[in-house]
C-alpha cells in the first residue's frame, strides 16, 4: 500500500479533487461571477477526462475491496464523456435557470460527487462498498431532481426518488443481509461458490436484484423512472437515465456474472421475464406519451429490456456487447435529451405536437434529434443498429431465438413511436412552431460530438474490438 | 447473543418490523410518517446484518460495520428528503401525498 | 363496343389456356398455350389500338355510327385487318401457328377440348370479321365530322404491331420456351392445319356473306337459312354471356370483392395489430398512477411474486 | 478503392456535394451528375463483369472484396457482383437516374428530398452488391428508412399513415430476417468450421435440416413482405400510393426486388432443405398474391392503386418462379425483377406525368387524354402493353420463362397452381386495357382540353426507361444469358443437395 | 417493539408516532447491547434517537400543526398493503425458518470492543473498511451540499406556488 498502488483510484481521486475544487471556487466567485464557475468546472471536467484516458494498471486495493482493470477504466472512460457531454449541454439552461439564485458550482459539485459514487460502485468488490456507493450515487442526483426548488414537478419528482430509493435500499440490504447470512461474507470473490442453493439465498438474490433493477428501471421496478424524469431538470433527466443506469446495469452484470453465477438457473429465467415485461410495458407506455421526457423515459425503460437480453447469455459476448451497448446509449440518449433540453429552455415547449414544423426552423437540432432516435431505434448505420444487433446476437448465440423474436418486435413498436416524434418534426408544418434560435458554442459542441461518435463506434469497428479485448478479465 | 433467544425469533422480529415499515409506506398519507415507515425498514435490515454477524460469523465484524454505515446513510438520507419534503410544503402548502400526483399516465 | 370487344378475349385465352392445361404432359401443349397468349395479347393490342384509332376518328362507341371506313383510315383498315386475320387463324399471320399448336396439342390428348377448340376458333373468326365488315365495308352512316386517320402516335404503334402480328409466329419460339433448354421441335401438322384454316376461311365467309353490304344478303339469308341464322344470331347470345361474365362477374362481384376483401380482411389485420397496440397502451396506463406508494406496492409485490415463482419452479 | 465499394461512396459524396450546393438548380444538377456517373459505372461494371468472365474467370462471385468488420463475431464488410446483381445494379442506376428526371420540379425541399433518395439508392446498391448476411442487413434498413421520409413529407394523399404503415411493415419483416439471419449464423458452424455470416461460407455447410424448416420461413417472410407477398402486401397499395412518382417508381422499381433477390440468394440458397420443405406452402401463398392482385387492381380507381395490385400481381410471379425449382423458372423471375423495375418505373412515371397535369389520378374522371398529350399516352399504352406482356417487350420473355419452368413440374398441384398464376396474364390485360380505354381513348374530357405539352426531362426520363423494356424484349438471349450464368451455382446448391 | 412499530405506522396523531418509533429505535439499541456490541449500540442512540428523532420532530413542527391528526386512508388500500405485507412476512418467514443457520456457540465468540470496530473501520487491509469510510464522507458532505441547495432560497424571488 503506497501512493503508487493509490493511482490505481486516478479516476477517483482526481474527480474527488475536482469535487474539492469546485467547492473552493464556488466560495471565491460570487454575484455575477458565478457564471464563470460554470466553465471551470466544465473545463477542469473535460481536462480531467482527457487525462482519465492515460493507461492504467490493474489491480485490487484495500484488501479487495476496490478493483479496477482494464474494462472498468475504459467503462469509466465511457461515463466520463457522457458526463462532460450532460455537462457541455446544461451550461444553457443553468445560465438561464438557476444563475439568479446562485446555485451553478453546487450543480456540479452534486453531479461530479454521483459520478464518483458510480465509479465506486462499478469498481466494488464489497456488498458494503455497493451499498454506500449506491447512495453514493443516488443522493446527489435526487437533491439534483428536486433542484430547481421553485418548481412543484421538481421537487415531486425528487421525492418521488428519494422516498422509492429509500423503499429500493431498504429491500436491497434485506437481500444483502441473507446473501451474507448464506454466504458467510460481504466480499464478492469470498461468495464465489458458497451462496449455495436455499431459499433464503434465491429471495437474497432477488432482493438485491430489485435493488439494482430499481436504478436500471426494469418492469415492475420501473414506476418511478417517468415521474422523475418529468419533473426533474432535463439535464439530470439525462444523466439519470445514461449515467446512473449504465452503471447500475455494470455492477448488476459483474455481481450477476461472478458472485452469482452458482445460481445461474435462478436468474437466467428472470432476467428472461423481466427483459420481455420491460420491452413490452415500455414500448407500450412509450406509445401514448405525449410530453417528450415522460416519452425518453419510458424509452429508456424498454431499452433496459434490451440490455437484459444482451446479458441473457453471460459470457464475454455479453459483457461486451452490454458495455458496448450502454456506450451507444449513452450518446443516443444524450442526444435526444439535449435537443429537447435546448428546446425547452428557449422555448419551454415539451410536447410532441408543439415540434410540428421543427425541421423548417431548426434543421441542425431536428436532425441531431432524429439521428439519436433512429440510434435508439436502431436503424443502421447509426450505432444503435449495430449495439442492438450483438444484443440479439448475444441472445441468439444461447439459442433464445424467441426472445430475440419479440424483442425486435418491440423494436418494431418502438419505431412506431420515436417515428412519431420524427414525423411531428419532419412530415407536419405548424402556424405556430418553434421559432429559430441560435445556439451557444458549448451546446453545439455537445451536439456534434454526440452526433459524430453515434455514426463512429457503429461503423468504426476497433472500438468494439477494444472492448471486447478487454472484457476476458471478468474472472475473479 | 441472547440466552434463550434463537436467531429464528430474532430474524423473525426483523422481518415483521421490515414488512410494517412497508404496510406504513404504502399506507401512510404524510410525507414525513412515509419518510419514518422508511425508518423502519433501514432499521431492520440493520438488524438484520447485526444478528447475522454475531450468530453466524462471530470472528469478523462485517456485519457490524455495515449497520454503522446503514445509520449512517439513513441519516444523511433522512436529512435530504426533509430537505426537499419542506421545500415542497414551501410551494404547496401540503404534505399530503394526494397532491404528489400531478404526473401520471 | 370497347369494353365489349376487350371483354370478350378474355373467355378466349381462358379457353386456351383450359385447352393448354388439358394439352398435353409433354409441354407441347402448354408451350403452344403461352405462345397463343402471347401472339394472342399482340393482336388483341392491335385491334384495340385499332378501334382506339377508330373511335377517335368518328366520335362515337357505337358501331351503327360506323361503316365504310375503309377509305377515311387507311392505314387502320389494313392493320385491323392483319389482325383480324391473324385472330382468324390464317397463315402467315402469328395466330395460324400458336392456334395450330394449341389444337394439335388438344388434339393429341383431349379430342372433346380439341372439337370445342376447333368450333370457337371459327366462331372467333365469324365474330371478328363480323366486327370487320361492319365497321369498315358497311354503308356509310351520315358522318358528322369527316372522319380521319389518326394521328401518327396511333398509327404508327398500330403499324408496328402489324409487323409483329405477321412476323412473330416465324420467331422460333419452341427453342425460347422449351422446357429443358433444348429445342423442341413443333411439326406442323398440315392435316389439322388444314382443317383450321378451313374453319377460319368459313367464318370468314358467312361475316363476309352477312355483312358486308348492309341488308341485302342477310335478310335473304335470314329466310333462306332461317335456322342457320338462329344458330348465328345465338352466337350473339354468347357474346353477350361473355359480357355478363366480364362485365358483371368479374368486374363487379369477384374483382370488388378482391378490392373490398384487401382493404378490410387483409388490410384491416394489418391495422388491427398496430390498434390493438395502441389499444393495450390506453389500457394500462392506469397503472402508472402517479402515487408514489402505489409504485411502492408494485415494487414489493413484484418482488415478491418473483420470488414465489423461482421458489415453485425449483424443487428442493 | 475497389469498383463495388465505389457504388456505395459516390452516393454519400453526392450527398455531401448536395449539402454544400445551394438553390434547387444546383441541387438536382449535382443529384443528376452524381447519378450519371453511377450510371456510367454500372455500364462500366457489366462491361468488366462480361470481360472477367470471358477471360475465364468462373468463380461465383467476381470483384470480391472483403474486410474484417467486427473480429469478435466474424463480421465481414463482403462484396462481390455475379450476373445477378450486375443487372440488378443496373436496374437501380437507370431508375434512380429517370427518378431524378421525373422529379425535376421539386419545389418543397429538394435537398432534403434529393439526399434521400441518394440514401435510398446506396442502401439498395449496397444490398446487391453483399455477400455478408450482416452488411446485407445493414443496407436492407438503410434502404428501407428513408422512405418514411420520402412519402411522409414529399407525398400525397394520407401520406403519413401510409408512411407509417410501410416503415412498421418493412421492420416488422426486419424482424423475421433478423431472427433468420442469426438463426442461420449460429448454425453456420454445423460441420465445425467458424460462425460466419458470408453466404458462401454458410453454404459451403450442411445446416441441419430441423434448422432449415425452422429458420427458412423467417427468412423467406422477412424478404417477401418487401416483394409483397400475399398477406403482408397492404403496405405496398396504401404507400405507392401516397408516395412522390420518383419514389412509387424506386420502390416499385427496385425496392420490391430487394425480397425477390434476397429470397434467392439468401434464403433459399443457404437453406435448399428448408426451401423444398416450405415451397408448397409459400408457394400457394404466391399465388394467391398473383391472382388477387390482379383481380384487386380491376376494381381500382386510382392510377397508382392499380399500379401496385399489379406489382403485387407481378411480383408474385418473381416469388412463384424461384419457388418452381427449376433453371428455367429462376432466370424468368430474375427476369422479372428486371422487367419489371423497368416497366413499373416506366408506368408511375407516366401517372406522375398524368397527374402532374391533370391533378387527379381517379380514372373515371379522365378520358380522352391521348388527343391533348398524346406522347404521355403513347407510353402510357407502351406500359401497359409490356405489362400485360406483349412480344417484342420485356414482361413477355420474363413471364414466358417463369410459366414454362412453373409448367414442367407434372402434378396436379403445380399444374393448378401454373394454370392460376397464367390465368392471372388475361386478367392483367382486363385492367391494363380497361385503364387505356377509359382514360386515353374515347371523348375528350372538357376540363383537360389544355393541358401542357410533355416536358424535355420527362420525355428523357421515360424514353431511357423505353429503350430499356425493348432492349429486354428484343435482345432476351443477351440477358437472360448473363443470368443463366450465374445460376450454376444455385442449381448446384439447391437442386443437388 | 413490534407493537411500537405498527403503532408508528398506524397512529393518527404524527407527533405520537414519532414517539413510537423513537420506542422502535431504543428497542434496536437494546438488542445491540444485549448481544454486547455496544458502540453500535451507541451508534444507534446517538444517531437515531438523537439526531434524526429531532429533525423529524422539527420538521413536523416547521410544516403540520401537531394536534392535525393524518387523514384516514381507503380501506382498500389499507387491505392490499396489509395482504401484501402479510405475504411478504410468510414468504420471508418460510424463507428463513427453512435455513439451517450454523449458529456459533456463545463461547467461541470472542468480546467484541470498540477497538476492534475502529481498527476494522480504518484498516486498509484485508477485510478493513477504511474505504466505504472516505466513500461515506463524500457522501455526507454531498447530502449537506444537495440540502443546502434546496433549502436556499433567493430572497429577492417571490415564491411561486406553480
Amino acid at each position: 500500500m503506497d501512493l503508487n498502488s493509490l493511482m490505481l483510484m486516478r479516476h477517483e481521486l482526481i474527480l474527488t479533487l475536482l469535487i474539492l475544487i469546485l467547492l473552493i471556487v464556488d466560495i471565491v466567485f460570487t454575484g455575477e461571477n458565478k457564471k464563470k464557475v460554470s466553465y471551470i468546472a466544465v473545463a477542469l471536467f473535460a481536462l480531467y477526462t482527457l487525462i482519465s484516458f492515460l493507461p492504467l494498471k490493474e489491480g485490487t486495493l484495500f484488501g479487495g475491496m476496490f478493483e479496477t482493470n482494464k474494462m472498468i477504466s475504459s467503462f469509466k472512460n465511457i461515463l466520463n464523456i457522457g458526463v462532460l457531454l450532460i455537462s457541455l449541454l446544461s451550461i444553457n439552461w443553468l445560465h438561464n435557470k438557476t444563475l439568479k439564485h446562485q446555485k451553478v458550482g453546487e450543480f456540479f459539485i452534486l453531479l461530479f460527487a454521483s459520478l464518483l459514487g458510480m465509479f465506486f460502485l462499478i469498481s466494488s468488490r464489497n456488498f458494503l462498498m455497493l451499498y454506500v456507493s449506491l447512495e453514493l450515487s443516488t443522493l446527489p442526483v435526487t437533491a439534483l431532481a428536486a433542484y430547481d426548488i421553485y418548481s412543484r414537478k421538481s421537487s415531486e419528482a425528487g421525492i418521488k426518488l428519494i422516498l422509492s430509493a429509500a423503499i429500493s435500499s431498504g429491500i436491497f440490504l434485506f437481500g444483502i443481509s441473507f446473501i451474507y447470512a448464506a454466504g458467510g461474507s460481504l466480499y464478492f470473490h469470498d461468495l464465489v461458490g458458497s451462496i449455495g442453493h436455499s431459499y433464503l439465498s434465491i429471495a437474497g438474490l432477488i432482493m438485491f436484484f430489485a435493488g439494482l433493477a430499481f436504478k436500471i428501471s426494469l418492469v415492475p421496478f420501473h414506476f418511478w423512472t417517468a415521474d422523475v424524469y418529468e419533473g426533474a431538470p432535463t439535464p439530470v433527466s439525462n444523466y439519470l437515465s445514461v449515467i446512473s443506469k449504465s452503471a447500475a446495469v455494470f455492477i448488476l452484470m459483474i455481481t450477476l456474472f461472478v458472485t452469482f453465477r452458482e445460481l445461474i438457473d435462478i436468474w437466467t429465467p428472470i432476467l428472461y421475464g423481466l427483459s420481455i415485461l420491460t420491452m413490452f410495458i415500455g414500448n407500450f407506455f412509450a406509445l401514448r406519451q405525449q410530453n417528450l421526457k415522460r416519452f425518453l423515459a419510458f424509452s429508456s425503460v424498454a431499452q433496459a429490456g434490451f440490455v437484459m437480453m444482451g446479458m441473457l447469455a453471460a459470457n464475454q459476448l455479453a459483457v461486451a456487447t452490454v458495455i458496448y451497448f450502454m456506450a451507444i446509449y449513452i450518446f443516443s440518449n444524450i442526444g435526444a435529451f439535449g435537443v429537447i433540453q435546448v428546446v425547452e429552455t428557449k422555448s419551454g415547449k415539451l410536447n410532441i405536437d408543439d415540434y410540428n414544423g421543427f425541421y423548417r426552423t431548426n434543421p441542425n437540432l431536428a436532425l441531431v434529434l432524429m439521428l439519436s432516435l433512429f440510434s435508439l431505434a436502431g436503424i443502421p448505420p447509426i450505432a444503435g443498429f449495430f449495439g442492438k444487433f450483438f444484443l440479439y446476437t448475444s441472445a441468439a448465440s444461447k439459442g433464445y431465438y424467441l426472445l430475440v423474436f419479440i424483442a425486435v418486435v418491440n423494436v418494431t413498436i418502438s419505431l412506431y413511436y420515436y417515428l412519431l416524434v420524427v414525423r411531428a418534426a419532419f412530415l407536419r408544418t405548424s402556424d405556430n412552431p418553434i421559432p429559430y434560435f441560435k445556439n451557444d458554442a458549448l451546446t453545439r459542441i455537445g451536439l456534434i460530438i454526440v452526433v459524430v461518435s453515434l455514426f463512429l463506434i457503429g461503423l468504426y469497428s476497433p472500438l468494439y474490438d477494444y472492448i471486447n479485448s478487454v472484457v476476458n478479465v471478468l474472472n475473479i | 447473543m441472547i440466552s434463550g433467544i434463537s436467531i429464528y425469533e430474532i430474524l423473525t422480529v426483523s422481518t415483521i418490523i421490515f414488512f410494517i415499515g412497508i404496510y406504513g409506506f404504502a399506507t401512510r398519507k404524510n410525507l414525513i410518517a412515509m419518510l419514518m415507515s422508511v425508518e423502519l425498514i433501514l432499521n431492520s435490515a440493520a438488524l438484520n446484518f447485526v444478528i447475522f454477524n454475531k450468530y453466524l460469523f462471530p470472528e469478523e465484524l462485517g456485519g457490524a460495520i455495515f449497520s454503522i454505515f446503514i445509520i449512517a446513510v439513513a441519516a444523511a438520507e433522512t436529512a435530504l428528503a426533509l430537505a426537499i419534503i419542506i421545500n415542497l410544503y414551501r410551494l404547496i402548502m401540503s404534505l399530503k401525498t394526494d397532491d404528489l400526483e400531478t404526473m401520471k399516465y | 363496343m370497347l369494353a365489349f370487344s376487350t371483354m370478350s378475349q378474355i373467355g378466349y385465352m381462358m379457353l386456351a389456356l383450359g385447352v393448354s392445361g388439358y394439352g398435353g404432359h409433354e409441354g407441347l401443349g402448354f408451350m403452344a398455350g403461352i405462345f397463343h397468349l402471347f401472339t394472342h395479347a399482340m393482336f388483341k393490342a392491335l385491334l384495340f389500338l385499332g378501334a382506339g384509332a377508330i373511335i377517335h376518328a368518328v366520335h362515337s362507341n357505337y358501331m351503327q355510327d360506323m361503316g365504310g371506313l375503309r377509305k377515311y383510315m387507311p392505314i387502320t383498315h389494313i392493320t385491323f385487318l392483319i389482325a383480324a386475320l391473324a385472330i382468324s387463324g390464317i397463315p402467315p399471320f402469328a395466330g395460324f401457328f400458336s392456334k395450330d399448336e394449341i389444337l394439335a396439342a388438344a388434339f393429341e390428348h383431349n379430342f372433346p377440348v380439341f372439337v370445342i377448340g376447333y368450333i370457337v376458333a371459327g366462331m372467333t373468326a365469324f365474330y371478328m370479321f363480323r366486327l370487320y365488315f361492319r365497321i369498315f365495308w358497311w354503308n356509310e352512316p351520315d358522318y358528322k365530322h369527316k372522319p380521319h386517320e389518326a394521328p401518327k402516335t396511333m398509327t404508327i404503334p398500330l403499324l408496328i404491331l402489324a409487323f409483329m402480328s405477321i412476323f412473330s409466329g416465324f420467331i422460333p419460339f419452341d427453342e425460347f420456351v422449351s422446357p429443358d433448354n433444348k429445342p423442341f421441335h413443333s411439326h406442323i401438322d398440315w392435316t389439322l392445319a388444314g382443317l383450321s384454316i378451313g374453319i377460319g376461311v368459313i367464318g370468314i365467309l358467312a361475316a363476309l356473306l352477312f355483312y358486308k353490304k348492309e341488308k341485302d344478303l342477310s335478310q335473304r339469308f335470314r329466310y333462306a337459312f332461317g335456322d342457320f341464322y338462329k344458330w348465328t344470331y345465338n352466337k350473339f347470345y354468347i357474346d353477350d354471356i361473355y359480357f355478363f361474365v366480364t362485365k358483371t362477374i368479374i368486374f363487379k362481384y369477384i374483382s370488388s370483392s378482391f378490392a373490398w376483401f384487401d382493404r378490410h380482411i387483409v388490410d384491416g389485420t394489418m391495422n388491427g395489430i398496430g390498434n390493438g397496440t395502441v389499444w393495450i397502451s390506453t389500457k394500462i396506463k392506469k397503472l402508472q398512477s402517479g402515487s408514489v406508494q402505489d409504485y411502492a406496492m408494485f415494487f414489493v409485490s413484484g418482488v415478491l411474486i418473483i420470488i414465489l415463482i423461482v421458489w415453485f419452479s425449483i424443487n428442493y | 478503392m475497389d469498383i463495388l465499394t465505389l457504388f456505395v461512396v459516390i452516393p454519400v459524396l453526392t450527398v455531401v456535394a448536395l449539402v454544400f450546393s445551394k438553390g434547387i438548380k444546383q441541387h438536382r444538377v449535382v443529384a443528376l451528375i452524381g447519378f450519371i456517373i453511377q450510371t456510367l459505372m454500372s455500364f462500366n461494371l457489366i462491361y468488366q463483369y462480361l470481360h472477367e468472365r470471358a477471360a475465364g474467370n468462373h468463380d461465383v462471385m467476381v470483384f470480391t472484396k472483403d474486410v474484417m468488420w467486427f473480429a469478435p463475431m466474424n463480421i465481414h464488410y463482403a462484396i462481390g457482383v455475379d450476373g445477378i446483381s450486375v443487372l440488378m445494379i443496373l436496374l437501380t442506376s437507370i431508375i434512380v437516374l429517370t427518378g431524378i428526371f421525373i422529379s425535376w420540379k421539386v419545389d418543397d425541399l429538394p435537398k432534403e428530398f434529393f439526399i434521400s433518395l441518394i440514401v435510398l439508392a446506396s442502401g439498395v446498391y449496397g444490398f446487391f452488391i453483399s455477400v455478408d448476411l450482416f452488411t446485407m442487413f445493414v443496407f436492407y434498413e438503410i434502404a428501407v428508412i428513408p422512405m418514411y421520409l420520402l412519402i411522409g413529407i414529399w407525398g400525397s394523399g394520407p401520406r403519413e399513415y401510409a408512411a407509417m404503415k410501410l416503415t412498421i411493415m418493412l421492420m416488422g419483416a426486419s424482424a423475421l430476417l433478423l431472427v433468420g439471419i442469426l438463426g442461420v449464423y449460429f448454425n453456420s458452424n454445423a460441420d465445425g468450421g467458424a460462425l460466419t455470416f458470408n453466404i458462401f461460407e454458410i453454404a459451403k455447410v450442411n445446416i441441419p435440416v430441423d434448422a432449415q424448416k425452422l429458420f427458412f420461413p423467417f427468412l423467406f417472410i422477412g424478404f417477401a413482405v418487401i416483394g409483397a407477398l400475399f398477406p403482408f402486401h397492404t403496405w405496398s397499395p396504401d404507400g405507392h400510393a401516397s408516395a412522390p412518382t420518383a419514389v412509387s417508381m424506386l420502390h416499385a422499381g427496385v425496392l420490391m426486388k430487394l425480397g425477390g433477390y434476397g429470397i434467392f440468394r439468401v434464403a433459399m440458397y443457404v437453406m435448399p432443405a428448408g426451401a423444398h420443405y416450405w415451397a408448397n406452402f409459400f408457394m400457394v401463398l404466391a399465388v394467391i398474391g398473383v391472382f388477387y392482385g390482379a383481380l384487386a387492381a380491376i376494381k381500382q380507381k386510382d392510377l397508382k392503386y392499380i399500379n401496385a395490385y399489379s406489382s403485387v400481381s407481378h411480383l408474385g410471379l418473381v416469388l412463384l418462379g424461384l419457388l418452381m425449382m427449376n433453371e428455367i423458372a429462376w432466370k424468368g423471375a430474375m427476369l422479372q425483377s428486371l422487367s419489371h423495375g423497368f416497366i413499373t418505373a416506366l408506368f408511375f412515371a407516366m401517372i406522375g406525368v398524368i397527374y402532374g397535369r391533370t391533378h387527379t389520378r381517379i380514372v373515371t374522371k379522365m378520358s380522352g387524354l391521348l388527343n391533348v398529350i398524346p406522347v404521355a399516352g403513347a407510353l402510357y399504352v407502351i406500359a401497359g402493353m409490356a405489362n400485360l406482356g406483349l412480344p417484342g417487350f420485356s414482361g413477355f420473355v420474363a413471364e414466358m420463362n417463369i410459366f414454362v419452368g412453373a409448367f414442367q413440374h407434372a402434378d396436379t398441384f403445380h399444374r393448378v397452381i401454373t394454370i392460376l398464376a397464367v390465368s392471372s396474364i388475361v386478367v392483367t390485360a382486363v385492367y391494363i386495357l380497361r385503364v387505356v380505354g377509359m382514360m386515353l381513348m374515347g371523348p375528350t374530357t372538357p376540363e383537360f382540353k389544355n393541358l401542357p405539352k410533355i416536358s424535355w426531362y420527362e420525355k428523357t426520363g421515360t424514353y431511357i426507361l423505353v429503350l430499356f423494356i425493348v432492349l429486354i424484349g428484343v435482345f432476351p438471349f443477351w440477358w437472360g444469358g448473363i443470368i443463366t450464368d450465374s445460376i450454376g451455382p444455385f442449381i448446384e446448391k439447391i437442386l443437388t443437395f | 417493539m413490534i407493537v411500537f412499530a405498527a403503532m408508528t405506522v398506524s397512529n393518527k396523531n404524527i407527533m405520537r408516532s414519532i414517539i413510537y418509533l423513537l420506542f422502535v429505535l431504543i428497542g434496536m439499541a437494546a438488542i445491540y447491547f444485549m448481544i454486547e456490541f455496544y458502540f453500535l449500540g451507541a451508534v444507534q442512540l446517538t444517531v437515531y434517537a438523537g439526531g434524526i428523532i429531532v429533525l423529524y420532530v422539527n420538521s413536523v413542527m416547521l410544516v403540520e400543526k401537531i394536534n392535525n391528526p393524518l387523514p384516514s386512508v381507503a380501506l382498500w388500500r389499507r387491505l392490499l398493503a396489509g395482504f401484501l405485507s402479510a405475504f411478504g412476512i410468510i414468504l420471508t418467514l418460510f424463507a428463513v425458518w427453512s435455513y439451517d443457520f450454523a449458529v456459533v456457540a456463545e463461547n467461541q465468540a470472542k468480546e467484541i470492543s470498540i477497538e476492534d470496530v475502529g481498527l476494522t473501520l480504518l484498516s486498509y487491509g484485508d477485510h478493513g473498511y477504511i474505504l466505504p469510510f472516505e466513500v461515506i464522507s463524500v457522501l455526507l458532505l454531498a447530502a449537506m451540499v444537495g440540502a443546502i441547495v434546496i433549502a436556499k432560497t433567493n430572497k429577492h424571488e417571490q415564491i411561486t406556488n406553480k
